[in-house]
């Protein structure tokens, strides 16, 4: 799919783009350039300012200096309508779509089509319609509300509403974070109908092989700054992390221990269910990390938020070191030693407006407030040890940079030191440096003997990661398999006979 | 290696600190405060000052009251009629018989309490917006009192119960000045012990609280248990200072939240300081009063509390837009800004990003 | 007949008949000199009647005749309440239903159906229409919430054909077969005036305390009262309180504050107590006062033994309507315009007024005239 | 592909909120009816529908029009005052007789309309919340309206008045021009690229801004549609008294009230979702439980207490089955 096609002339060119936000420049003279038909690759480590750069072309943002560009023509954008009537059309990081709207009121937001003075909805259905078949979703009633689509339905719709604009640029930030990897064929080809048009897309992906697959062109930014543009062609992933990072990574996943011993089963869980997983068993040790892997919608977000209690298991036993437990609530839970890493950060893990010492504080200070004083003496040393990266324990979380604000996620539960941390795709939308920190405080605290049961839709961070795999498949466990199976394997059993042929 | 920034000296934050608009409020007030010495001399007299102090403590500890319930999200409409409640307890229940003193102070701060609990549960439990539960618990206690008592609160109690409201100690410093003093010191130390920061998180994301093991359904009940208490203890000082009478409190709802958003606080939750929510309720009356003294019709009243209440908002926000544009010169480059954010639920100064190194 | 124009003969209609083309009235002149000057002299009239039932004394005049009406049979009696939303209307409401008990014993009355409008003009049309329509009405009883405002509802009340008694505030309309009102506001202001302008030297300072603007009852009173204490060359200032004792104890705590403060002028009395207190607070000398026959004002003035008076807007008009009923349906004729005597209580029967209503409630008024009613008084006690 | 979007369970067709209010307000007239039948008197007679219908046009009027600020996500506290502003004006204006009513008529929509406007930018422009913004307009009003006049101001011509009283089939014509405006709203709600917009801004302004939609224009819009709408009750009100009232939009307590009925009529206080027609249906409940009341003579204290806990337990049961529940994948409670 990365095949060289013939190179155009640039649709759109930005140079010497420059953004500041409250006195901190986060672009430094950006430069990049869009030909009809490619796929452009846009790469950086978090906070490198993929996601500003997008929304200066979306017209979200206005930069403070820098030109564009639309087919030789210098343009600006006042506001993002501005720029989708230009032609280019983004699908941002998080949705941005009307929950209790549907389908159809969402892809035509904002231009109904109209009959007289009148929205012509009958019109808006079927076209609707139309555009969902036409880029492989004909399983979706365009009149469903959005609050009844899974994730993946929901990304389905931003990439519709994008495509419905008749754009000539597609931007798409992370568009794959949400899917699970087979779903992301589906994207593949969605992709390739729209370059097939002539169709320019930039692409912002974290998952540097999916930059392979697609990209024809690969451009890297780190810190605001422009690192360089390179045909994909003329570049591995090696080099292109290095140019990524400003240095090699040695591995992507640290070592495991050698000969580290198993202790005593910290979580096990027999017939366990509710309305969401089925027939659950499983054991976690100590020092253990038991990887959960399942394509979207396998329901392993459920069985982490069945252990801690905030859908709690209406059957089956659980038991924590060795002790039967019934947990109700996250409390409960939280009492009992385990915590939870959600994979929603912003709506989930963190209290966006406070301060970093405050969210770095939360857990304790709401369940065990005794142990205050003593958690805020130890959190400037458990955030260094994090190399958190932020202006001051005062600063509010909500400007931190996404790895960054996943570091104060996991100083909120390490201050309580739990005996069970469950983590829900933890390294989602964090870069490959912010990901090895990750993983190395996972490394540590399976050393100190907390046992880990950890979701990904990643299969390398699982196989790289885990003791041993679960795979789940419609709300149960279908299988084991060793951290030394290949990642087909693990598809096979995730996707069922199904997927097979598929793979 | 880490790149967190060591806390600024207490002496920056102080003055960081006034810029918000929770700090704002207390320039505010020692303007208006001059000013009103300026217009009438006589109130720089120390008596008078502390009568006057004492004169809006029960609006100030209202306001403190419905900071805790703003600050977690929520809005309580029901004050008011709590305050009426409580006067009229005060009336039929204590009465004149001292010995009634004790057990009807039990009895209104159980009312106060049970209140609370109801306004809370509907909210956190029966998924009823605030705003609706707390409008009904208005119309139902004003009904249900004026029911019970059909209309008519029997006379003011016992002179020995309304000293609370109206005695001074030590013939100097009245009641309510010490009760506003202790209440504000209490709601101060309480927002800065982990339930005032687990309240300012539930306010901020009661999602991420519940997953971070906080009880969010007592959390906020207690925020509503407070407000009932805060109000019932208004309506004990407000029954000493003027006694029994249907129409004390009305209106007490809308004034206190006026003073919490004056006091810098945002309406949707997390963020707000305690004590600005005190220092609102004290600027307004002191606004009032220079009213009355420049000699402007009282009917013009409402008019000018309206405008000030929008004003500071406006003014709230603006400042602190003003402080994310990054410098003058590229500030007026865009002079339209269509900032994507929400209005004003941030207040901090400018952040920077400093780069680590792995 | 009904009158739909608003220029209603003022002398007819004394306390509302002030209700002119009401664009004079938004300067905020409520001042009437006629009417002022026909108050005037009936606080000095003769009363027709037994003085021991004041509530069925009239000030001679024109008559209507009911002989249309007479009947045997009980009659259903519609009442349509402004409100029972201030402690004034809640004793006045008591006294009609002990009344209406009374009636019903004696066979006048079949049933009193009320309709309370909570203080809202546009509900209280509704509810005279509901009356209306409903067609089982066989009398109208009217308090209406505002003057204007109720014109046409009760002029729809009128054409039914159905004897209609409207009293306490007046309509723009003189087609009710009976007005029942005590003599007035105006009368009300030149009573307290007076008591203040007798009891203070010139130029003393007098603080009104009123409870809202825009309604007339209570915009006569003080319409009457700034006029002689102007003339009489006080200084006066004058605050809305909205009757909240908070406020009042407030605004005289910063009056005092000013300057010495020598009289203090209400036009209601519940919350005079607080405005004592204030001065006490202050350490101030008690000032001359007017307050109402309110219990609680009365039970402070005798308390302190004040320099005081408590003028009256009397309350036993209540029973009125009910008795005029009664007077209906024996076929004698009524009062057009029924003016019902107004005694302000002074000292001296301020003590046996007090014992008269010993273990009524704060917010009671003295001259309620319910003493003789089946239910006294624990119904007025209990409520 | 079959994966993504296939697997989802079956999605079920829930009863509309809208469907539940309209229930509720059967099970209410059904009780009312029996409630007055046992007390003697009867229910389903002209007078009294058409009493029932006259209370709900004036609300009513209010209602439709804090449906679309609240549906865009602000609030309007300032109602009661443009309610009596408009009489006032109305009044002012047609006090010069038959020949006034025209131009009092559009006198008194324009400053109603004009203090919308000025709700709706103080919320867009200066970004004030639209609680905040509209009790601070709403203050400011009384204040002007306390100070200027007192007592009744102006009048109606007789002409004028017919409004107030005419029936039609029975039916008030206050209650026809009401529903017409409620529909005239569901119209605009429901076919307009502005009505689509209004809920796309009460949803998610952020989502509406990067959708292209200019967000300040469907709340200012809709300010102004409230502060009209509140300007034709207070129409309507001089229509019915025949003069001009500074307290008669207070005395109705109009802002409250209406919020409450909206809320009743399912639509959410947070905005983005709801209906007109719901709050027709709200605005009914309270009509029929208020006209109920009354014929039972129920203690005037008695009644807001009984208003109130109609309006938390209503509420109450809209939030208990809107509660995002997803359909759960395992029904049985014994393991497989
Ligand atoms: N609205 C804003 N206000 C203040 N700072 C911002 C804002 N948006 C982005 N930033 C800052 O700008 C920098 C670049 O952010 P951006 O979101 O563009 O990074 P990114 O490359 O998309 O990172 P990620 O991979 O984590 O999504 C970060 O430091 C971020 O904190
Ligand atoms: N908003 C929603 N409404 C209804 N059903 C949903 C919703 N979100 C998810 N589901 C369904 O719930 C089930 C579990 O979904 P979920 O996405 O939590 O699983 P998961 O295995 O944790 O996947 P991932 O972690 O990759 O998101 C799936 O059947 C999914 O379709
Ligand atoms: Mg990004
Ligand atoms: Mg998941």
């Amino acid at each position: 799919m990365a095949a060289a096609r013939p190179l155009h002339a640039p649709v759109l060119r930005a140079s010497g783009i420059v953004q500041s936000f409250l006195g901190t420049t986060v672009l430094h003279g950006v430069g990049l350039e869009l030909r009809a038909g490619e796929v452009h690759g846009l790469v950086g480590e978090n906070g490198a300012g993929k996601s500003t750069l997008m929304k200066i072309l979306a017209g979200a943002h206005q930069p403070d200096a820098g030109t564009l560009e639309l087919d030789g023509e210098p343009v600006s954008f006042a506001s993002p309508i501005q720029a989708q009537r230009a032609g280019i059309a983004t699908v941002y990081q998080e949705f941005n779509l009307l929950v209790d709207r549907s389908i159809a009121e969402n892809v035509w937001l904002g231009r109904e089509p109209r009959r007289g003075p009148v929205v012509d909805r009958r019109r808006m259905l079927r076209d609707t319609q139309a555009l969902l078949e036409s880029i492989g979703a004909q399983g979706l009633d365009a009149g469903l509300p959005v609050r009844q689509l899974s994730v993946a339905e929901q990304q389905i719709v931003e990439i519709a509403k994008a495509v419905s604009l008749d754009a000539r640029v597609i931007s798409m930030d992370e568009p794959t974070a949400a899917l699970a990897d087979h779903e992301v064929s589906l994207l593949y080809r969605i992709i390739e109908r729209l370059t097939e048009r002539g169709i320019a897309i930039l692409y912002v992906s974290h998952r540097l092989r999916e930059i392979f697959d697609l990209c024809t062109t690969i451009t890297v930014l780190k810190d605001g700054t422009h690192v360089g543009t390179w045909p994909a062609a003329e570049l591995d992933e090696r080099g292109l992390v290095r140019r990524m990072v400003g240095r090699e990574l040695s591995a992507f996943f640290p070592d495991r221990p050698e000969g580290a011993e198993l202790g005593e089963p910290m979580l096990e869980l027999e017939g366990a269910g509710n309305g969401f997983v089925d027939d659950i068993a499983l054991t976690v040790r100590a020092g253990e990390i038991v990887g959960l892997a399942g394509l979207q919608g396998a329901g392993r977000t459920e069985l982490l938020s069945g252990v801690f209690g905030a859908d709690p298991f209406t059957r089956g036993t659980m038991r924590l070191q060795g002790r039967e437990t019934r947990i109700r609530s996250p409390r409960q839970a939280v009492r009992a030693g385990l915590a939870l890493i959600t994979e929603d950060r912003k709506g989930q893990g963190l209290s966006l407006s406070l301060s970093v010492l405050q969210n770095a504080l939360g857990v304790v200070r709401a369940v065990f407030p005794g142990r205050t004083g003593a958690a805020r003496q130890a959190a400037p040393e458990r955030l260094a040890e994090l190399a958190l990266v932020a202006r001051g324990l005062d600063q509010e979380v909500q400007f931190l940079s996404g790895g960054n604000q996943q570091k104060v996620v996991l100083a909120r539960w390490l201050a309580v030191a739990p005996r069970v941390v469950l983590l829900d795709e933890p390294t989602r939308g964090i870069d490959v440096g912010a990901k090895y920190g990750v993983y190395e405080v996972m490394r540590r605290l399976a050393a100190d003997g907390v046992a880990i049961l950890m979701a990904s839709s990643e299969l390398p961070e699982v196989l790289g990661m885990s003791d041993r795999i679960l795979v789940m498949r419609d709300g149960r466990i279908v299988g084991e398999v060793p951290p030394t199976s290949s990642e087909e394997d693990v598809l096979a059993l995730a996707a069922g006979a199904e997927a097979e042929a598929a793979a | 290696m880490t790149a967190v920034a060591v806390q600024p000296s207490l002496g920056r934050r102080f003055v960081a600190g006034l810029g918000t608009p929770s700090g704002a409020v207390f320039l505010l007030l020692v303007a208006l405060l001059v000013a009103v010495v300026v217009a009438n001399p006589n109130f720089a007299d120390p008596n008078q000052l502390v009568r006057f102090l004492a004169r809006t403590a029960p609006i100030a500890i209202a306001a403190i009251g419905q900071f805790f319930v703003i600050v977690s999200g929520e809005f309580d409409l029901s004050m008011g009629a709590v305050i009426a409640t409580q006067v009229v307890i005060a009336g039929n229940v204590i009465g004149q018989d001292e010995a009634m003193i004790l057990p009807g102070i039990a009895l209104m701060l159980l009312v106060g309490v049970v209140v609370g609990v109801v306004n809370g549960l509907l909210t956190t439990v029966a998924k009823v917006p605030s705003f609706i539960v707390t409008l009904g618990m208005m119309l139902a206690l004003y009904g249900f009192v004026r029911f019970l008592t059909g209309g008519a609160a029997t006379g003011n109690p016992v002179d020995s119960f309304r000293e609370i409201g109206r005695g001074l100690l030590l013939d100097t410093i009245p009641y309510p000045v010490i009760m506003l003093i202790v209440v504000g010191a209490a709601a101060w130390a309480l927002m800065r012990a982990p339930y005032g920061q687990t309240l300012l998180a539930v306010g901020d994301n009661p999602v991420t609280a519940r997953l971070s093991g906080t009880r969010t359904v007592v959390v906020k009940t207690s925020a509503f248990v407070l407000s009932a208490l805060a109000a019932t203890v208004a309506g004990i000082l407000l029954v000493g200072y003027a006694g029994v009478h249907p129409s004390i409190g009305q209106g007490y709802e809308f004034q206190a939240i006026t003073a919490v958003v004056l006091g810098g606080a945002v309406l949707g939750g997390g963020r707000g300081w305690v004590l600005s929510a005190a220092a609102g309720a004290i600027s307004l009356e002191l606004l009032f009063t220079l009213l009355n003294i420049a000699g402007i019709d009282a009917t013009w009243r409402p008019t000018v509390q309206g405008a000030i209440i929008i004003a500071a908002v406006a003014l709230g926000g603006v400042a602190w837009r003003a402080a994310r544009k990054p410098s003058a010169p590229a500030a007026a480059a865009r002079a339209e800004d269509p900032d994507p954010a929400p209005p004003s639920k941030t207040t901090t100064p400018p952040i920077t990003t400093t780069t680590g190194e792995q | 007949a009904c009158s739909t124009d608003g220029s209603v003969d003022p002398s007819a209609n004394p306390d509302t008949g002030t209700e002119q083309p009401a664009e004079t009235q938004a300067s905020g002149e409520w001042f009437d000199q006629a009417v002022y000057d026909e108050q005037f002299e009936q606080r000095s009239a003769t009363f027709e009647g037994d003085p021991e039932t004041p509530w069925l004394q009239y000030i001679d005049g024109e008559m209507t005749d009911t002989a249309e009406w007479a009947t045997d049979e009980p009659m259903r009696a519609c009442f349509a309440n402004a409100s029972i939303s201030n402690p004034w209307r809640q004793t006045g409401f008591i006294t009609m239903q002990q009344q209406a008990e009374a009636l019903t014993e004696s066979g006048v009355l079949a049933s009193m159906e009320v309709r309370d409008a909570g203080d809202d003009d546009n509900t209280q049309i509704a509810d005279i229409d509901y009356f209306i329509s409903q067609g089982d009405c066989d009398a109208f009883i009217i308090s209406p919430n505002s003057t204007a405002a109720l014109t046409p509802a009760v002029e729809r009340a009128c054409e039914t054909g159905r004897p209609v008694i409207v009293f306490d505030r007046g309509v723009d309309t003189d087609c009710a077969t009976s007005f029942i009102h005590p003599i007035g506001g105006y009368a009300w202001g030149i009573d307290t005036a007076e008591f203040l302008i007798d009891n203070l030297d010139e130029g003393s300072n007098i603080v009104a305390l009123r409870i809202l603007p825009g309604v007339d009852v209570l915009e006569h009173r003080w319409a009457a009262a700034e006029k002689l204490l102007t003339e009489a060359g006080m200084n006066v200032e004058d605050h809305f309180t909205g009757a909240d004792p908070t406020e009042i104890k407030s605004i005289i705590t910063d009056a005092l504050s000013a300057g010495d403060v020598d009289g203090i002028w209400m036009d209601a009395g519940d919350g005079a107590v607080a405005a004592i207190e204030a001065f006490e607070d202050a350490g101030a000398e008690l000032p001359v006062i007017t307050g109402e026959d309110e219990m609680s004002f009365l039970r402070a003035w005798q308390e302190r033994d004040i320099t005081a008076l408590g003028p009256v807007y009397s309350n036993f008009q209540w029973r009125t309507p009910l008795l005029a009923l009664e007077m209906i349906a024996n076929g004698e004729p009524v009062p057009t315009e029924w003016v019902l005597p107004q005694v302000p209580v002074t000292e001296d029967d301020r003590d046996a007024l007090i014992e008269a209503n010993e273990g009524m409630p704060d917010g009671h008024y003295a001259r309620f005239g319910g003493e003789d009613l089946p239910g006294f008084p624990d119904a007025w006690q209990n409520r | 592909m079959s994966a993504v979007v296939g697997a989802r369970p079956v999605r079920r067709r829930r009863l509309s909120t809208t469907a539940i209010v309209y229930l509720v307000l059967v099970a209410v007239v059904a009780l009312s009816a029996v409630l007055v039948t046992a007390a003697g008197k009867s229910f389903f007679t002209a007078g009294n529908l058409a009493a029932i219908l006259t209370l709900m046009s004036i609300l009513g009027f209010v209602a439709i029009g804090q449906t679309l600020v609240i549906l865009a996500g602000s609030l309007d506290l300032s109602v009661p005052y443009v309610v009596s502003t408009a009489s006032i004006v109305g009044a002012g204006i047609m006090a010069q007789g038959t020949a006034g009513i025209l131009p009092g008529v559009v006198a008194a929509l324009a400053v109603s309309a004009l203090i919308g406007l000025a709700n709706g930018l103080i919320v867009t422009r200066l970004r004030v919340h639209g609680f905040i913004a509209t009790l601070g307009v709403g203050l400011i009003i009384s204040g002007w309206l306390g100070t200027s006049f007192q007592g009744s101001f102006g009048s109606a011509p007789p002409e004028f008045r017919t409004i107030g009283a005419t029936l039609i089939a029975g039916v008030p014509l206050s209650t026809i021009i009401m529903l017409a405006c409620a529909g005239l709203a569901a119209l605009m709600l429901h076919r307009t690229r502005l009505g689509h917009h209004l809920y796309a801004v009460g949803g998610s302004a952020q989502v509406a801004r990067l959708s292209g939609v200019r967000t300040q224009v469907p709340v200012v819009v809709a300010h102004v549609l409230c502060s009209t709408l509140a300007g034709l009750a207070g129409l309507l009100l001089l229509a019915r008294t025949s003069v001009g009232s500074p307290t008669i939009g207070s005395q109705g307590g109009y802002d409250l009230m209406s919020i409450a009925a909206v809320v009743l009529g399912g639509t959410l206080l947070s905005g983005g979702v709801g209906s007109v027609l719901g709050t027709i249906g709200g605005v009914a409940i309270f009509a029929v439980l208020d006209n109920v009341m009354s014929v039972l003579e129920v203690n005037p204290f008695l009644k807001d207490f009984i208003r109130g806990a109609v309006i938390v337990v209503a509420v109450a049961l809209y939030a208990w089955r809107s509660i995002q529940r997803r359909p759960p994948r395992f029904r049985k409670e014994a393991g497989a």
